[in-house]
């Protein structure tokens, strides 16, 4: 006689709940799919934002406001990475360059023509998207491993041309500009101002990259990132949108460049070489290209890190390596995926436990 | 009764790629203060200082460097800055450093490029800023004149043919531009080559300058690059004679180097392997017996170190800690007879300085048989040289 | 291409000749080492998908341990074996211990692999100091053939390389081993179901290609010295090398290396100078868009996650 | 003694749990087949015998010897071979050496020259496409190719996923032989996973029926086919027709 | 004149022909099925018409307009969709965003779905909406192929054995879906091996052999004719057409 078990349902596939042995699992597990309510965004972007703008007030000093602006301009810059990685799937270790055509032309900008901040921005912003698009040209032809050493190759290129672009690049000494455009009442000299400025460019790209997220184009490029085939075969030109989806993360890199360049006020080409894209892709990475504030997170990390550890210079080195290490073999999503993962593990461990509790009533 | 404390800010590279050049710095500094304190500190009016240094290192990053340099003037206060060591951060550190009345003394020369007339006046960016090393034409005035002289001497026919190479960097370009106007005024005919910063294998384009028959092959600029190339030009025969710039006799005897033609170097500003004057020895002396490397940069230093008694002597002057503008007009009018130079060193109007070059030459197949010379650098420019 | 500054041209036409031969021995040395180190890219990168940026670091590390070992008065090609040995030591525990868990993810392994390269760097850096290191050339002989000096130890160094690249390639396209490693790259788990020992092979690869870095930082430090930043520069040429040659593919490392080598020779001896690194960034693009499988054809690697 | 037990086994990805307390046996030369609507769990049990996934609970046992902890490797080299579901070629390898990669634990390197002879007279176009790359075959013929493959082996126990998959129905009723072959030329047992039941049910002796991720039903064929659950699944003409 | 007209249609692999010149005509308000053994072309016939493979020779016509070799996306956007004999989705994005994005591009005032939630009813994925694409179960990847191509608004859909992986009862169930089309001007054109299935769905079945047609008609008499029943259906096969 067969035995059978009655009790078994007939459909079979829909997955079970969260066993409690597995929490670990998804704490490691990419949840970037899976949005989060309404409410949970509000709040976080609430208290984000107000941190944000009241931090020149909590009298942490110059050197954590420098630092922060750093960390912001880089931040602005990894949200088109973020796009072009975590959406679109196109990975560039030459980021850096293109941040560095933004800053370029807005120097060269004002030291030929004298355009100031707010009148070359829009230029440089351009200029990097179409450079964006030109180097992006090669991703419609070779894959992903190929594409990174190609924007390594362009990177190198880039710092080689600039160095030898005579008196128009300033060669390798670089090119100095002066303070950014006052507004009316508002003098961009003082280090808070230019924080809030920085600020502010950083909402906007948070902004952009939420709503992009969340829209047709942004699941357009997910789907290209996905499978491009099957992203063809329902309609959606691929070509255009990775050279789209480039040029969009050259606008970022643009304005990041631009902002970068009124910080430092003085630029050289080392500034835009591989090691500094290098770390671009890093922080990315770090704190999860999939995730909202993710690039965020990675900026704030790479750039505090240091100055947290504030170990003696080579042991700071070590240690930092062993933290990156540690993060990523413990977090393979970031650490964005980890913050997002714990959240989720809360409140879905309070949903197995009511569903524990029914169980047994 | 309790000294007043003077803050100093340093910000060299302590990690990163440029740390050899970084410690320099830290090293100079830490010296000066120790000693400047031990001597009972600074008179100031009627209260005396002890100097407190606020070392930062930048990490070769020049986030880094402005973030310290934030901190230095805006969080606590410091009244100069010794730093850095590379073109760029300076630059852009004096952005901060001037708005902000607060010295600044930069090691490197190519800060000429930009010390003009506007950028030191009263309400110039870089009227607090000083180069701590003299005019690069003078630099390069003096050391060719040194090269041809120990050289001519040694070669069958005078020399009439050299090749300038040097690193594709914002150093490297300015000055290299320099030198060859200078060897030019001596009658040389020269070719520049310049070699991508980071290269290690110098033989494709050292067998093209063997091609090119020189008489002297100069390396010129980038201590390290040129200890690494050299060796390797030996070995290929490239010409009969050479000059390394930056190379301490003390290293050359140091890394037993020996080669079979004349060969040239000069220290900037003065060798601690072959020091001519007795105050310089005795730096070293103590420089090196406080741990510091014995590196190719390392007679750097000394600059770093002269300055710090020069400021201090106009902070006396003066009378007061908070009068910058007073402190930079008083070191314009002063001079100041430190270590690096017998002569007492003046500033010019763009707030840099006039030393000789000391260059040594080794006797061929030894490596510590050293003849070395001072040449006083040229009055004025070369022709074609617009100063600088 | 090559055409050289105008300043810049050879005046003694008796010496071009010569000049050129000499040119070419030089590059062939150089492309040498990077051979080597594309050749355990290319397995690794190959076979695991993984860029590990730390290839560099492990080439450095078995430079420095050359230095060190010949400066306790070690014979060169003793130290050299040693050299190779314990940097597979360390490609063994750093597949063991990192990398290992990165295999599905092949971005975090790069990101990974950095992470180790900062450790390596600056452990060096810990150990000895942050200057660079020499050796004195272990052969110093210079052999004049017919007006071109040739540095014997240059071509000591071309002739290990050719034996190794020999062995590796028969290795390789000679057993099995070949095709199960395109096998396992193309489907890993259907590669396991074949029986294939895939993570074996994966530590294996780790192990040989970084002992390949290991004996290519010896023979680098026995041609000039090398600074604990040395790795990062050299590691872009060697995936460069590995790309351009065809991935995981051995005769493509050699022919890629080979390119590299002679673009970058000739167009530092015949180019401007200050664009002799440009010449080879344009070869590597141009192949690498022109041709994706690269020169001899390979795979187009795992699929990136 | 069973050829293969599976005993009290749970498995899962991730979070996710799929089988739970799954047993079952195969003997010696016999062939069995697991019968299950779209995921129930099949393709995961048989990943868990082949090693590609770590059961969470319970052992699989082959020859009386406890493998559940071996990696899919070393179980092929003890003759566990999977031909997996949806073909799995090497794409970019010519179909020869798909069949050698297939052949890779053998021993016995000259009959395999034999055995790549047998699987051309099974598949007659694996001999006209020998050079081509097996990812330009199309789809039924890659599926040839993975069952090719996976006799290449000479496995002791072959888990097949969905064989028939793709295959022209001329080829389903080919495909049919070729199972009893393996276990009559191979001395082989089979563990077939199937969703064409006429084809499972024409060749295994017996049967297991699996939802939800556990075993509902088992059996000897014929019992099997009577049972309502089974009823129920395979209403298809086929099943009754073949009953 | 018929929706999508293919005309002499050529396509070779290097030396391989796997197309010799088909010709077919296939309307929006039929099921049309295409049989043939396997690595008779089927597949390829798809890839060309949809665009993936550039044609060797011959034309596609599609609602009277050239669309040979325009690219994959433009036939797509026309209305004209296919999907995978290799079962295809965005494996990491969730079942839901998977739909969504093909309703996304091919949304219209007058779309038969108001929204991707509707397309998953009707293919029966609505319980797995938020279920990630890549960890599904054989079966259902299938149906996500489809409600992917449906969410295109297609006019003519290209069904590359859509039964594969499903079991009979499965398989009627799925036909019953497929029926549903025809009928909501919805043509479709499907490949399967699954000849009770064919037989029940199809109002006219196309036989390709060696890249050629061999046999057109009504899916009775074409089962039963000899030369289909020698190459593809095997000589005991008879009750199946049946
Ligand atoms: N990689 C994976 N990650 C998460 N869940 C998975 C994964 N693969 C399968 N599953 C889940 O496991 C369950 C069983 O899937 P499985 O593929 O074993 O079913 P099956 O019985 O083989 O179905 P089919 O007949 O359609 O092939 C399904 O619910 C599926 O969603
Ligand atoms: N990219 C390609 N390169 C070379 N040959 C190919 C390619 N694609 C298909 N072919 C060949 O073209 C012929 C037709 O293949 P196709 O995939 O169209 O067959 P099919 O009718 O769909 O078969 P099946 O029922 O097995 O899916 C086959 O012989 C196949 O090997
Ligand atoms: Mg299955
Ligand atoms: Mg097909």
């Amino acid at each position: 006689m067969p035995m059978i078990d009655q009790s078994a349902g007939k459909t079979g596939g829909a997955p079970e709940g969260v066993r409690p042995r597995d929490r670990l699992a998804l704490l490691t597990a990419d949840n970037a799919a899976v949005p989060l309510p309404a409410g949970v965004q509000a709040i976080t972007a609430i208290l984000l934002a107000g941190l944000l703008i009241a931090l020149p007030w909590l009298g942490l000093g110059y050197r954590f406001l420098s630092i922060a602006i750093t960390t912001l301009y880089t931040a602005i810059g990894l949200y088109g990475l973020g796009l072009q990685f975590g959406q679109a799937g196109i990975m560039s270790v030459g980021h850096a360059a293109l941040m560095g055509v933004g800053a370029y032309a807005s120097a060269i900008l004002s030291v030929q023509l004298g355009l100031g901040f707010w009148t070359s921005l829009p230029f440089a912003m351009a200029l990097s998207a179409i450079v964006g698009g030109v180097i992006g040209l090669p991703t419609l032809r070779v894959g992903g491993q190929h594409y990174i050493i190609i924007t390594f190759c362009f990177c190198a290129l880039f710092v080689i041309v600039l160095t030898n672009g005579g008196t128009f690049t300033g060669s390798a000494t670089g090119l100095d500009v002066g303070s950014v455009t006052p507004l009316p009442g508002i003098n961009f000299d003082k280090l808070s101002n230019n924080y809030y400025l920085v600020l502010a460019a950083l909402f906007l790209a948070l902004a952009a990259t939420y709503l992009i997220g969340i829209s047709r184009y942004g699941r357009t490029l997910r789907a290209i990132r996905e499978n491009e085939q099957l992203a063809r075969s329902v309609g959606i030109n691929v070509d255009l949108h990775k050279l789209g989806v480039l040029m969009v993360s050259g606008l970022f890199a643009g304005l990041a460049g631009v902002l970068q360049l009124y910080y430092l006020r003085h630029i050289s080409p080392t500034l835009f070489g591989a090691f500094p894209s290098l770390y671009l892709a890093l922080m990315v990475m770090l704190g999860g290209a999939r995730y909202l504030y993710g690039p965020l997170i990675g900026a704030i990390i790479v750039n505090f890190l240091p100055e947290v550890l504030n170990l003696e210079p080579v042991d700071a080195r070590i240690a930092y390596g062993i933290c990156l290490l540690l993060v990523i073999l413990l977090l393979p999503g970031g650490v964005g995926a980890g913050i997002k993962n714990i959240y989720l593990a809360i409140r879905g461990g309070l949903e197995t436990q009511g569903g524990g509790s029914n169980g047994r009533a | 009764r309790a000294d007043e404390e003077l803050p100093i800010g340093v910000i060299a590279a302590q990690s990163g790629s440029f740390v050899s050049a970084g410690n320099t710095i830290v090293g100079a500094a830490n010296l000066a203060a120790q000693q400047i304190n031990d001597a009972g500190g600074i008179k100031v009016g009627d209260k005396t200082y002890k100097i407190k240094l606020y070392i930062r290192d930048n990490r070769t990053d020049v986030n880094v460097t402005i973030a310290a340099a934030r901190e230095l003037v805006n969080d606590i206060g410091v009244k100069a800055i010794w730093g850095t060591e590379t073109h760029d951060f300076s630059v852009s550190m004096a952005k901060i450093t001037g708005p902000a009345k607060v010295l600044q003394f930069s090691g490197n020369s190519s800060l000429g490029a930009v010390l003009d007339d506007k950028a030191v006046a009263e309400d110039g960016w870089l009227h607090y800023t000083f180069q701590s090393e003299p005019q690069e034409w003078q630099r390069s005035g003096s050391t060719a004149k040194g090269v041809l002289s120990l050289l001519t001497p040694q070669l069958k026919s005078p020399p009439k043919h050299s090749v300038v190479f040097v690193g594709n960097d914002a150093t490297g370009q300015y000055l290299s531009s320099h030198y060859v106007k200078a060897l030019e005024a001596e009658g040389q005919k020269v070719d520049l080559v310049q070699y991508p910063p980071d290269t290690t294998d110098f033989s494709p384009l050292l067998t093209r300058i063997k091609g090119m028959k020189p008489d002297i092959v100069h390396f010129w600029y980038n201590g390290d690059s040129t200890l690494t190339a050299f060796p390797q030009a030996l070995k290929l025969g490239v010409a009969p004679s050479y000059f390394l710039f930056g190379v301490d006799p003390g290293i050359y005897q140091e890394r037993s180097l020996k080669a079979d033609v004349p060969v040239t170097m000069s220290c900037v500003p003065v060798c601690w392997g072959s020091s001519p004057y007795p105050e310089v020895k005795q730096y070293f002396d103590k420089y090196f017996g406080l741990g510091a490397a014995k590196g190719p940069q390392s007679s750097v230093s000394l600059l770093y170190y002269d300055y710090f008694f020069w400021y201090a002597k106009a902070l006396e002057k003066v009378g007061k800690i908070d009068d910058p503008d007073a402190v930079v007009a008083e070191l314009l009018k002063s001079d100041y007879k430190g270590v690096v130079s017998p002569v007492p060193l003046v500033f010019n109007k763009h707030h840099q300085v006039t030393f000789a070059t000391e260059v040594c030459m080794v006797e061929p197949n030894t490596s510590d048989k050293f003849k070395c010379a001072v040449e006083q650098p040229p009055a004025a420019p070369p022709p074609g040289d617009n100063g600088g | 291409m090559f055409r050289p500054s105008p300043s810049l041209q050879v005046r003694h036409p008796d010496l071009i000749m010569d000049i050129f031969v000499q040119q070419l021995v030089n590059s062939l040395s150089v492309a040498s080492v990077t051979i080597l180190i594309g050749i355990g890219i290319t397995l690794i990168f190959g076979l695991a998908g993984i860029v590990n940026f730390a290839h560099g670091e492990f080439l450095m590390v078995g430079g420095m341990a050359t230095w060190f070992m010949v400066g306790t008065g070690m014979n060169f090609f003793v130290a050299l074996v040693l050299a190779g040995l314990l940097v597979g030591a360390l490609g063994f525990a750093a597949e063991r211990c990192l990398f290992r868990f990165t295999l599905n993810r092949p971005m975090n392994g790069f990101i990974m692999s950095i992470g180790l390269s900062v450790i390596l760097q600056h452990a060096v850096i810990r150990v000895f100091n942050e200057f660079q290191k020499s050796i004195t050339d272990p052969v110093g002989l210079v052999w004049t053939i017919g007006g071109v000096d040739i540095i014997a130890m240059r071509a000591i160094v071309v002739a290990i390389t050719a034996v190794i690249v020999a062995i590796t390639y028969f290795g390789i396209s000679r057993s099995r081993y070949g095709m199960a490693l395109r096998a396992s790259v193309s489907d890993r788990d259907t590669a396991e179901l074949m029986g294939i020992p895939v993570r074996r092979y994966v530590t294996g690869v780790f192990i040989y290609g970084s002992l390949l870095a290991g004996i290519g930082g010896a023979l680098m430090i026995s041609l000039f010295p090398i600074t604990p930043f040395t790795g990062s520069v050299i590691i872009i040429r060697g995936f460069a090398v590995s790309l351009i040659g065809g991935l995981g593919n051995v005769g493509g490392a050699v022919v890629g290396g080979l390119v590299l080598g002679l673009v970058d020779g000739l167009s530092a001896g015949y180019g401007y100078p200050e664009w002799t690194d440009a010449y080879s960034l344009v070869v590597m693009i141009l192949i690498l868009v022109l041709r994706p499988q690269g020169l001899l054809g390979g795979t187009l690697g795992p699929k990136a996650s | 003694m069973n050829l293969l037990a599976v005993e009290h086994v749970d498995t899962g990805y991730g979070p996710v749990s799929v089988n739970r307390d799954v047993s079952l046996a195969v003997g010696q030369n016999e062939i069995v087949t697991i019968l299950g609507p779209n995921g129930a769990g099949k393709t995961t049990l048989l990943r868990s015998i082949a090693g590609l996934v770590k059961p969470r609970r319970g052992t699989v046992t082959f020859e009386g010897r406890n493998v559940t902890a071996l990696h899919a490797d070393e179980k092929a080299a003890l003759g566990v071979v999977m031909v997996p579901e949806g073909r799995h070629v090497f794409a970019d390898m010519s179909v020869r050496e798909n069949l050698l990669l297939g052949a890779y634990c053998r021993q016995d390197r000259d009959a395999v020259e034999a055995d790549i002879t047998l699987m051309e007279n099974y598949f007659t176009i694996l001999a006209k496409k020998r050079g081509a790359k097996a990812g330009t075959l199309s789809g039924g013929q890659q599926q040839m190719l993975a069952i090719a493959r996976g006799l290449m082996a000479r496995p002791r126990i072959l888990l097949l996923d969905e064989p028939s998959l793709g295959l022209s129905p001329l080829l389903v009723s080919e495909l049919q032989g070729i199972i009893i072959d393996v276990r009559e030329k191979f001395g082989a047992a089979v563990l077939l996973v199937e969703q064409n039941a006429g084809l499972a049910l024409s060749v295994a002796e017996q049967g297991y029926l699996m939802n939800s991720g556990r075993i509902v039903a088992s059996g000897g064929i014929e019992q099997l086919k009577l049972s309502p659950v089974m009823q129920e699944l395979y209403l298809g003409k086929r099943a009754r027709q073949s009953s | 004149m018929a929706a999508l007209e293919v005309r002499g249609l050529r396509k070779q692999f290097g030396g391989v022909v796997a197309l010799n010149g088909i010709d077919l005509d296939i309307d929006t308000d039929r099921v049309v099925g295409i049989v043939g053994p396997n690595g008779s072309g089927k597949t390829t016939l798809f890839n060309v018409v949809a665009g993936v493979h550039p044609a060797t020779g011959g034309t596609v016509r599609w609602q009277g307009q050239d669309i040979t070799n325009i690219g994959a996306h433009r036939i797509a956007r026309k209305r004209l969709v296919r999907t995978f004999q290799q079962a295809m989705s965005f494996p990491g994005l969730t079942v839901d965003e998977n739909v969504r994005i093909a309703w996304e591009q091919g949304r219209r005032d007058d779309s038969r779905w108001a929204s991707p939630g509707m397309i998953l009813d009707f293919v029966g994925l609505a319980p797995l909406g938020r279920a990630i694409a890549g960890s599904l179960p054989f079966g259902s990847l299938r149906r996500l192929g489809l409600a992917v191509a449906l969410g295109v608004s297609p006019e003519l859909l290209l069904l590359d054995e859509p039964g594969a992986g499903l079991n009979d009862s499965e398989a009627q169930a799925f036909a019953a879906v497929i029926a549903q089309l025809p009928p909501q001007g919805i043509g479709v054109c499907l490949i399967d091996h699954d000849m009770d299935m064919m037989a029940d769905l199809c109002d006219r079945l196309v036989v390709l052999d060696f890249g050629t047609k061999i046999a057109e008609g009504p899916p009775g008499e074409v089962l039963s004719d000899p030369k289909v029943r020698e190459v593809y259906l095997g000589p005991d096969k008879k009750a199946a057409a049946s």
